[in-house]
């Protein structure tokens, strides 16, 4: 795996990238942060289940695909959704349950999808999208495309028996899969290494002899690297890869969770930790001014300042429109 | 029109529609292999025309089998994901009702899943418990599917195809019994049963039996035997449970002033509930006796053959409870 | 007596069934760890009392929680295997009606399995699609299965306290939205509520209203509305879906001429069918007007609060049919 | 993995052992083509698996287990039953669907269990005997037993996910679990690597740090060797432990099944290697004579024939009993 960030001669154009997908963290963070907002407000109505902390993963691997390639994501969707480009205006309308919501309003949080922008769901069934994702992969290889389907699976997940099912199914059909396992240590409140034998998902991806590689989840440039490569691979034929990213979830698991199961002292040391800081860190190193950085952060908040006011004025949907694409023959009848 | 088997007339008309469809295709166990049974094989040879590209034989993963079809009909494709039988299909239950069914609809209609998932349901001579289940009620108390139980070789082809053209999921329920059923079969590429239309088996103007699937066989037998006793039943085969053509039921129940619904799986929880309940609900007046229903004992199917016997629902039954309701002398009788 | 909230209810009952018995333990997901939200904790503090052997912390692996509950039931032991909801029930379908359900059968007799599945049903606010099903009505259909649906804290822990002392598996299914209810609990070890029997929630003459987990409560609420209109309606709670109390709502349909079965489910295919059906067929003289449902729309529910309301049943709708039913004019009620 | 079959001292009690063994394999064989014959003849009703070819792992397996241990048998349960001490006579009558049948008739072949001798069953789902199996250690585990628990799965039961959702759970909770992979190269009609990724089940064991000891199923020796330390280690609390055997189907699937896909010529030459013939030759090393050899088979085939009369002449159950046993609350009445 190429570990080198910045080959001199590409310096800036490197730099050019890594600021942009720097930009999309600072968004998908607004984003998180406003949902909570909205939450606490009781503008949201369902769950919402954060990435903070975990950007860098979801920003890097879609920074890597093309707009036709999809995604399968899993309950934890927002950064999912925002990094492969769905529009957070009509994201937050969906979390809000308004007209002109990524979904029309029937999903909210969890079920967030942009089919538009190859963004196929969040899902409330752990390990599920992993069959999903086997699948439209097997779609693409019947049509003849050369689309790449990427999926997300928490480190909890893997312990379903859906997971290894896919794994040997991806690798048998030689799928354009790229399987992505977001390992934040934590399945809800209990410790997933206590539940979980052996050396975890990349030794388990491995006995399958589908390619493994590990990287730290929360170093933007490594996943971007290890994503550039596991993508061209499944490109050119490759079939089913494996990328495995430790990194941490900041919050709690879901909604209000104070997270009360982690050891004292661990979130704030993993604070110092989290991709957006370290990325800074590495723009300033790479000459990036602090200025620029500051404008990109308000120019961020700004945005979501501003999908959040368009999502609080907009309308709730009519309420006959709950009948609608349930199915085509024998759906329910609207009563008057 | 050339007669043919169920499972020939299944075949052929997943032929016709992987002829005219390049993204229909099928996967499951053994499906280019072959059965280890040849005369229930309705996939035989078809690896040979389509390839195991679009016939393909799948490990032993129900979970698989089902989600990644759903993946693959959100995709774009129209993949036929079999199952066998629902006593197998019973391992993928998530990626049916989790997944297939609420798709199109938790996404606010963004996608569709063209999906149809193939379990058949039935008792076989001595299959016993945990390989003769028969649970398509369970599906039409889920939003988001199509639950079809053809009774003929010329239904299983046109029910099939209409199947595989729908845009939604359809949970395709063969009668494991039917497979060697032999009828006669429309060759005509288009002969599309359409889903949701329920057929006449016999006319009749004293009661109404209504049946799906294996059980209209049995019903149209005690049909005949109730006219050597002077009751002309009218035999009504749903061939769709959902949805269900109550308007049809209607009908035939506003003539007869009697319903029948017998069912080959347990009578707790069936689909004939919903049938008598619906009819109860709406034709309460007319009804010259109170509705009635047979289903098998709340008991698995056990092995022994007098055991079995004990459990499956036959033509006698049929006979039985129909002869009570017509000689009815109850308060409604009288009306 | 003191009040309590339906989840300590049932975890005090647990606890009572923990100490008196060592052969009792729980398995699921979190347990030991407690919830993210700790209103809804049924087993608070437990691990502390019985340690991780009883109060076992799974691996996110649905299928081997209910498979392994199975293995051990059989192999002597008491296991309360959680799955939080039905909708991550799903996931364990397989294990649930192909081994726990049908093992002593298809054995012979030679083994019991003494196991409580726990998979709350229910739609609680904005929860979505795969986040509010409620599927009682299909281990109702399922042999060997015990269905148990308490509605109030009460209940919730007397029925929990019999499923546990049963023989055979129990699919123990609590409301979502009433956790956080209170009512008064019993404090007495051996405060058992019977499985298979009904309680008149309320008693009343002019119909009867028969209904089951939180949808008594919007009955009972119901109820009262009617009675300011002059209607006098009976309220019966079933707490157990199998068996079903079917003796205690027959007397109540003699005395009230009249069925009205609310559901939360969707109506097509649902419980409620298999009471107006047994009731149609067996009562359909005594009828005054003809029996009737209420439940969801065939829909997936909605996440949108004007869109879940859509899907909703409430004491307006209960209180709107039971109207027509006892203002009814048709041929029954002129009898 | 000790591979000397017989440390000189020992050989007479080893040959004596392994003779022993030799007379269940013939057992087994015979009641297996007894029961082929009775299925000809129409006179059992359901489905029949043969483990024909199959034989020295359920033996050498239930061979080093104490009567009061357990195992979980899978839908190909006949050497499973006998193996484990299961009365041939009364499993004749299971099959033939009569009165004193190892289930009352209730089950037949594919559900044959006999709880007495600690077979917990055989089972039509595949994989399904995996949590099952799992959840028996675990009961045992709680009430402080010493019994050894085990089940026997098929390689392509390998690929369903409740395989690997139990192998994690069986490390995790550290049980006393033998599972026992008789990989016979087929799943049904196909052939299992075709379908599977990897090296296959004994790779992913591995993968979740489960030791795993592979033998050639059809050595009588090597099996049994290798079951006693792996049962031994189990005893000793070394926790879950793995046991692959190769070995070969002779008959079809199932029932009538001709097993067309089969390469032409590859049944015959497995002929070759079948475990009676060479524990035979073993047994003739060891100084066993000839006609003790002809007298065990004859013994055996007389043993079965008297199984099969006694169960020809058996009466079938009284159809009331099909009321029994669904369940003591909520059952269905037998009508009058
Ligand atoms: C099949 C299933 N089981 C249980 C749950 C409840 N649940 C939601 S998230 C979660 C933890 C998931 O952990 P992990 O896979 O590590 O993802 P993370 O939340 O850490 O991103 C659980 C148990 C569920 N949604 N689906
Ligand atoms: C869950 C499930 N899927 C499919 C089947 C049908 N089936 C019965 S045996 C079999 C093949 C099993 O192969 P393997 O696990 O290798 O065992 P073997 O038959 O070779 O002993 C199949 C597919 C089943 N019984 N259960
Ligand atoms: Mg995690
Ligand atoms: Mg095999």
């Amino acid at each position: 795996m190429p570990t080198a960030t910045s080959a001199g001669t590409e310096r800036t154009n490197q730099t050019e990238r890594i600021f942009g997908m720097f930009k999309t963290m600072l968004l998908i963070r607004a984003f998180e942060e406003a949902a909570h907002q909205m939450l606490t407000e009781g503008l949201v109505h369902g769950s919402v289940h954060q990435s903070i902390g975990q950007e860098a993963i979801s920003v890097a691997v879609c920074g890597n695909m093309r707009r036709d390639d999809l995604i399968q994501s899993n309950h934890r969707g927002h950064a999912h959704a925002i990094a492969k480009g769905a529009n957070p205006t009509a994201m937050m309308k969906e979390l809000l349950g308004r007209v002109g919501g990524t979904n029309g309003g029937k999903g909210g949080s969890m079920h967030i999808a942009d089919f538009s922008v190859g963004m196929l769901g969040a899902n409330g069934i752990l390990a599920d999208g992993m069959p999903l994702a086997a699948g439209a992969a097997q779609a693409v290889a019947l049509k003849g495309e050369d689309k790449v389907v990427g999926v997300f699976v928490g480190d909890g997940s893997t312990n379903r028996g859906p997971f290894y099912e896919s794994l040997n199914w991806a690798k048998v059909f030689h799928l354009p899969l790229l399987i992505v396992c977001e390992d934040n240590g934590y399945a809800s409140t209990t410790a997933t290494r206590s539940v979980t034998a052996g050396g975890g998902p990349a030794v388990r991806a491995r006995a399958f002899d589908i390619p493994v590689v590990s990287v730290d989840g929360n170093d933007l440039l490594a996943v971007d690297a290890a994503a550039a490569e596991l993508i061209e691979r499944i490109r050119n034929g490759g079939g089913p890869q494996f990328l495995h990213a430790a990194t941490y979830r900041l919050k709690g698991h879901v909604s209000r969770d104070p997270g009360m199961y982690r050891p004292k002292g661990e979130v704030e040391e993993r604070w110092d930790h989290e991709p957006i800081r370290r990325c800074e860190a590495w723009l300033v190193g790479q000459g990036v001014a602090l200025n620029e950085i500051e404008a990109a952060r308000a120019a961020a908040q700004a945005a979501i300042a501003a999908s959040v006011a368009e999502a609080r004025a907009a309308p709730f949907p009519d309420p006959k429109v709950a009948y609608a694409d349930v199915q085509d023959v024998g759906a329910p009848s609207c009563p008057k | 029109m050339p007669e043919m088997t169920y499972a020939d007339a299944v075949r052929e008309g997943l032929a016709e529609e992987m002829r005219r469809d390049p993204l229909v295709w099928a996967l499951g166990e053994d499906l280019s292999t072959g059965h280890t049974s040849t005369s229930t094989n309705q996939y035989k040879n078809l690896i040979d025309e389509f390839g195991p590209k679009r016939i393909v034989n799948a490990p032993i993963s129900e979970s698989t089998i089902m989600g990644s079809a759903v993946g693959a009909a959100v995709a774009g494709t129209r993949p036929i994901a079999d199952l066998r039988s629902i006593d197998f299909g019973l391992c993928a239950i998530d990626e049916l009702v989790n997944q297939a069914a609420k798709i199109r609809y938790m996404f606010g209609g963004q996608a569709r899943v063209p999906l149809v998932a193939r379990m058949a349901i039935g008792t076989r001579h001595g299959a016993a418990a945990q390989h003769s289940q028969s649970y398509e009620a369970w599906f039409v108390h889920i939003p988001g599917l199509i639950v079809v139980t053809p009774a003929t070789p010329a239904d299983g082809k046109g029910l099939l195809k209409s199947a595989i053209r729908c845009d939604d999921p359809v949970v395709f329920m063969e009668h494991k019994e039917l497979w060697g059923a032999k009828g006669e079969v429309p060759t005509d590429a288009d002969h599309l049963v359409p889903l949701g239309k329920a057929r006449i088996a016999r006319a009749g103007k004293d009661l109404t039996i209504v049946a799906w699937s294996r059980m209209v066989v049995l019903a149209c037998q005690a049909a005949e035997e109730l006219a050597t006793v002077g009751i002309d039943a009218e035999v009504i085969d749903l061939r769709t449970l959902w949805p269900w053509d109550c308007e049809a039921v209607f009908a035939s129940v506003r003539k007869t002033g009697r319903l029948l619904v017998p069912q080959e799986a347990v009578l707790a929880g069936g689909f004939a509930g919903e049938v008598v309940a619906t009819v109860a609900e709406a034709l309460g007046d007319v009804l010259k006796a109170p509705v009635r229903r047979i289903g098998a004992p709340r008991m698995p199917v056990p092995y022994a053959p007098p055991l079995e016997d004990e459990y499956r629902i036959t033509d006698r039954h049929i006979v039985a409870t129909a002869r009570s309701m017509v000689g009815y002398g109850g308060a409604l009788a009288r009306r």
